[in-house]
């Protein structure tokens, strides 16, 4: 019975990261979710009596897939200051750059 | 055994060798290793073809020490080979074909990775053509996404980033559904190898109680296949991909990647799922309605492309229509004009597509319409090779792309209330097919404006062969069908029989 | 009616499965950015593999690892679904990597991750020009 | 300013060149300000952009709506979860548990399975993993056109941490051992030439992460990882090929399954599971070491 109330939680914390993903309105927080949903799955994984799948998902999922998007963020910029989104509200709204943000601009270049 | 029999098995692990030691082998070796390798494979599968025809058999292939139900299996009858046979001429013909503008598209680091794609396209298509489990069937599915969207986004610019994007995206939603698809026919049989899952298939049919279950795995399958085949609504990420890649992945993509799909669909639908359980789930019929919507409506749109290559493009996304309207009629002579579809539009689209890059090599380079007026004074040859294309693609008698259509006319008055829409789409297909192609060919041969800098260019004859050998295996099928339809008729017989 | 409903409860795991199938798929078509596309088609294999391990489950049994010489099937789940998901976890992560590697790709490019702004190019396209 | 239905008609006129504005912004050197500044007209790309969004997003939530029904539906129709007379509880299932041992050599039936009686699969799935890793390498590699963008990847310098470089010393091997030891027990407990291999890359992927990717460069060059690619594969492809053409051609193949449970049994599956493992630890490597760098 416990066991499978816990399977419940398990499974409505998927759901749930999965609409919270979906709903996200940054990418970093989209792909630390992500990360989330990967552990309950691999801990699902362990319920299906799958250690197999347990290893590989935490490895592979949670680990490099995850590690993959965070330097795909990095690549582009996004990690401290949501940037995508700045940037492509500064090109919609044709706002000069700011001296603060020239600068900026001039770093990263 | 006979020693040919293992023939498809070494065909397919020769690519997957080959696509590793070209890894390693850089640009120029690579070259040369990928033609010889599809050289190889068309004797190969030239060998098996023989082989299943003269002896009238279809055989399965252990892949390993287990028999069916447990190991991998491969199965040769006469349509695999037949299909393997073509992918490999016309990728053959399209890669020699396109080899100046690979050199030219491509940048110099990409190159040798370019031929590892091409290595790797064939080894999926291969393993499409003779796989006899469904999930080998998903894996080597997501094999030709990835090394298409390789060789599609080779080419550097921006629009072929933005295009292998949307082609991804279309893709893996087709894998997706696929993949999703064999898991509830899975679960409701507890197979994955043809044979077995035809019985099963059959007995749960029988059975009734999984129905509906059945019914939406199939419709799933076909669905996704369809989606990564750019079947009508489904279209929109094809004329893209299409048209913005170097030439020679133009031909490979739309001359035999999307045929791939289609025929592994035709091949479920026979060894996989029954005839007879696919027709009565009446999933035929929505890939019918598709089919005819793809025909018309992608047509217009071809009508309205003001860019050669996205023309083409449509059209071959119409063309797709007519395949898959061939699978949705539910008789066998309709598959069998679908696998004449399939085929003429190998050679032909391929043909189109170099001839009218080449077109546009004799116009600067341009690829709208007004540029390309009289570009068939500049460049005979190419314009000869389109201006064929075209009666072939419009279904003039002699050329290949007559035969299918005859098929498909004549097959539907057998049909019931699908009889007048079939007709009247082919009709109005036609039609299309005449205003804009015929339209392209007149244009291509009107004299050239005053004042016009373009010259006639110094032909290429090396990229210009490739193409007439596929217009003379073009011709070769419109003027003399009949031993190619009864290899076909051979070939669905041996369907039904293991 | 009611006994579907019963069904849907009792293959409450299943349910779950599909649910996140749908997620991830609508993700993939219909998420403007680009890194959640990719996060979707996670998601959406997940579902798939979720549904197929779920099928392969044997309430009360145990690891299909053999322990003890008990080679009886009554004491072990179904092997299979566990391999294949173990294969479709491998080719999932092959292609997002890919999708991240066009995603970088293009954002260098346009700096947007937003894909109408990039349809917007792209449709641009169709009136033709130079290739 | 035109208005919305004005732009479109030009659009579809195709008078709005945005792709002239494009191409001329990227063939420009590149200013500092230059990803600031905005490529086309804003106020019609805002437009564009935002025409339909409440549509769009019905239209997304709609039939995520429509697709999860139409699955819910099937699922109601599957067999009961669980339930040991499912379809799938067949003669297939039963043979991989009860023969699998004797047949292959592994205790782990879903090694067995998926490296002997299914390896067909295995060996497209490492293929699979070999085509991204060229299609990324072919992506990120692009030469032509090359700007260097140096990212803030400089600002932290793990290696000056004395915390974390004393960490990682002892952490690394450790892992690294965990994963040979998943890797090599793949026949006998949970896991296996893909767990194996990530988990090994994570190792390699932690000393790259800390010592910087020159000294990772220089460390486990390039040309290294390609030729244990190359042999891995080519060995898996060859010994596949063996064990295929002798077990369709019934001939007695050399290879024996050896002592159930023992380190050194189960055949091929032992070979296999390295070379594999070292596929995918290549793989992940490279692909950690193409998206960590700056240059595009």
């Amino acid at each position: 019975m416990i066991m499978t109330i816990f399977r419940l939680i398990l499974l409505v914390g998927l759901i749930v990261c999965a609409a919270a993903t979906a709903l996200a309105k940054k990418p970093m927080q989209a792909v630390i979710i992500y990360m989330a949903f990967s552990v309950i799955m691999s801990v699902v994984w362990i319920m299906l009596e799958s250690p197999d799948l347990a290893i590989t998902e935490a490895a592979v999922g949670a680990g490099i897939t995850s590690l993959l998007l965070f330097l795909t963020l990095r690549r582009l910029n996004l990690i401290d200051q949501d940037e995508a989104h700045r940037r492509h509200e500064e090109i919609l709204k044709k706002k000069a750059p700011t001296a603060e943000q020239k600068e900026e601009a001039d770093h990263a270049q | 055994m006979s020693f040919v029999q293992n023939f498809p098995f070494f065909s397919i692990i020769l690519c997957l060798l080959c696509a590793v030691v070209t890894f390693v082998a850089g640009d120029r070796w690579g070259r040369r290793l990928t033609v010889a390798l599809l050289s190889v494979s068309i004797v190969l599968q030239g060998c098996v073809l023989w082989f299943c025809a003269h002896n009238n058999i279809s055989y399965a292939y252990m892949m390993g020490h287990f028999p069916a139900p447990w190991g991998n299996e491969i199965m040769a009858g006469v349509l695999e080979p037949l299909m393997a046979l073509v992918f490999s001429v016309v990728m053959l013909l399209s890669v020699l074909g396109g080899m100046r503008h690979i050199e030219h598209d491509i940048g110099d680091g990409s190159r040798a990775l370019y031929w590892v794609m091409v290595d790797l396209t064939l080894v999926s298509l291969l393993a499409l053509c003779y796989t006899n489990d469904i999930f080998t069937g998903y894996v080597f599915i997501e094999i030709c996404t990835i090394a298409s969207c390789g060789i599609l986004c080779a080419r550097e610019s921006g629009r072929t980033l933005l295009a292998s994007m949307r082609y991804m995206v279309f893709s893996l939603v087709g894998s997706g559904l696929f993949f999703i698809g064999v898991v509830y026919l899975y679960s409701v049989t507890g197979q994955l190898l043809f044979p077995q899952l035809l019985e099963t298939v059959g007995a749960v049919w029988q059975n009734g109680a999984y129905r509906p279950a059945v019914t939406i795995a199939v419709g799933l399958i076909s669905t996704g296949l369809a989606i990564k085949s750019g079947l009508f609504p489904f279209h929109t990420w094809l004329p893209e991909a299409h048209s913005q890649a170097s030439v020679a992945s133009s031909c490979i993509l739309s001359g035999v990647i999307v045929k791939g799909y289609a025929f592994l669909l035709i091949k479920i639908i026979y060894r996989a799922i029954g005839p007879a359980v696919y027709y009565a789930t009446g999933v035929q019929n929505i890939l019918l309605v598709l089919g005819l919507g793809g025909m018309v409506i992608c047509s217009v749109s071809a009508i309205r492309a003001r860019h050669l290559k996205v023309m083409v493009a449509y059209s071959s996304a119409a063309q797709i229509g007519y395949i898959f309207m061939g699978i949705g009629m539910g008789t066998q002579v309709g598959m069998l004009a679908a696998i004449l579809q399939v085929i003429n539009h190998a050679l032909t689209k391929s043909m189109l597509f170099l001839s009218a890059v080449q077109l546009s090599d004799a116009s600067q380079r341009h690829m709208d319409f007004p540029h390309l007026r009289g570009a068939g004074h500049r460049d005979p040859a190419a314009g000869i090779l389109f201006t064929a294309g075209a009666l072939s693609m419009v279904g003039v008698p002699l050329f290949a792309g007559f035969i299918p259509k005859l098929y498909f006319a004549q097959e539907a008055f057998s049909l019931g209330w699908q009889r007048w829409p079939v007709l009247l789409a082919l009709v109005a297909s036609t039609v299309l097919n005449v205003l804009y192609f015929l339209y392209t060919a007149v244009l291509i041969w009107l004299p050239q404006e005053e004042g016009c800098t373009c010259r006639r260019i110094k032909a290429h004859w090396d990229e210009k062969l490739p193409a007439f050998v596929l217009l003379a295996l073009g011709l070769a099928m419109g003027i003399h069908s009949a031993p190619l339809t009864a290899l076909l008729r051979q070939g669905f017989a041996l369907f039904s029989r293991y | 009616m009611n006994g579907m409903f019963s069904h849907l409860i009792e293959n409450y795991q299943a349910c779950v499965a599909v649910v996140l199938f749908a997620i991830g798929m609508c993700m993939l078509l219909f998420d403007k950015n680009l890194l959640k596309k990719v996060i979707g088609l996670d998601i959406m294999d997940s579902g798939t593999f979720l549904l197929l391990a779920d099928r392969g489950y044997i309430t009360g049994r145990s690891v299909p690892i053999i322990s003890d010489g008990v080679t009886d099937m009554a004491h072990y789940i179904n092997p299979l679904p566990a391999g294949l998901v173990l294969t479709g976890i491998v080719v999932s992560v092959s292609v997002s990597a890919l999708m991240l590697g066009l995603t970088i790709r293009i954002y260098n490019k346009y700096h947007t991750l937003n894909m109408d702004a990039l349809y917007l190019i792209m449709s641009n396209r169709r009136k033709g020009g130079r290739i | 300013m035109p208005n919305e239905k004005n732009l479109l008609r030009r659009w579809l006129n195709g008078q709005v060149d945005w792709s002239a504005m494009l191409e001329q912004q990227q063939t420009e050197p590149p200013k500092a300000a230059a990803p600031y500044e905005p490529h086309w007209d804003a106020a019609d790309a805002r437009r564009a952009v935002r025409r339909g969004q409440w549509a769009y997003t019905t239209l997304a939530v709609a039939s995520c709506l429509l697709l999860a029904l139409f699955l819910l539906l099937t699922v109601a129709n599957l067999p009961p979860y669980g339930s040991d007379s499912a379809p799938t509880v067949n003669e297939v299932a039963q043979r991989y548990v009860e023969k699998g041992t004797e047949e292959t050599g592994a205790v782990n039936t879903v090694a067995g399975l998926i490296l002997d009686y299914r390896a067909f699969d295995t060996l497209g799935e490492s293929f699979v993993l070999f085509t991204a890793m060229c299609a990324v390498t072919m992506l990120m590699n692009a030469p032509g056109r090359r700007r260097v963008r140096k990212l803030d990847q400089d600002i932290v310098d793990y290696y000056q941490d004395p915390i974390i470089r004393t960490v990682c010393k002892m952490v690394i091997p450790i892992i690294l051992l965990f994963g040979i030891y998943i890797l090599l027990n793949g026949h006998l407990s949970p896991g296996g030439g893909f767990s194996g291999g990530a988990i090994m890359a994570s190792a390699l992927i932690i000393y790259a992460l800390v010592w910087g990717g020159e000294r990772a460069a220089k460390a486990i060059p390039a040309k290294t990882v390609r030729i244990i690619v190359l042999c891995a594969l080519g060995f898996y492809a060859c010994s596949k090929t063996y064990s295929f053409f002798t077990g369709s051609n019934h001939l007695p193949s050399i290879i024996s399954t050896g002592t159930p449970g023992r380190i050194l049994s189960a055949g091929l599956i032992l070979p296999l599971n390295v070379s594999v493992g070292f596929v995918v630890c290549c793989t992940m490597y490279s692909f950690y070491m193409y998206f960590r760098r700056g240059d595009v």
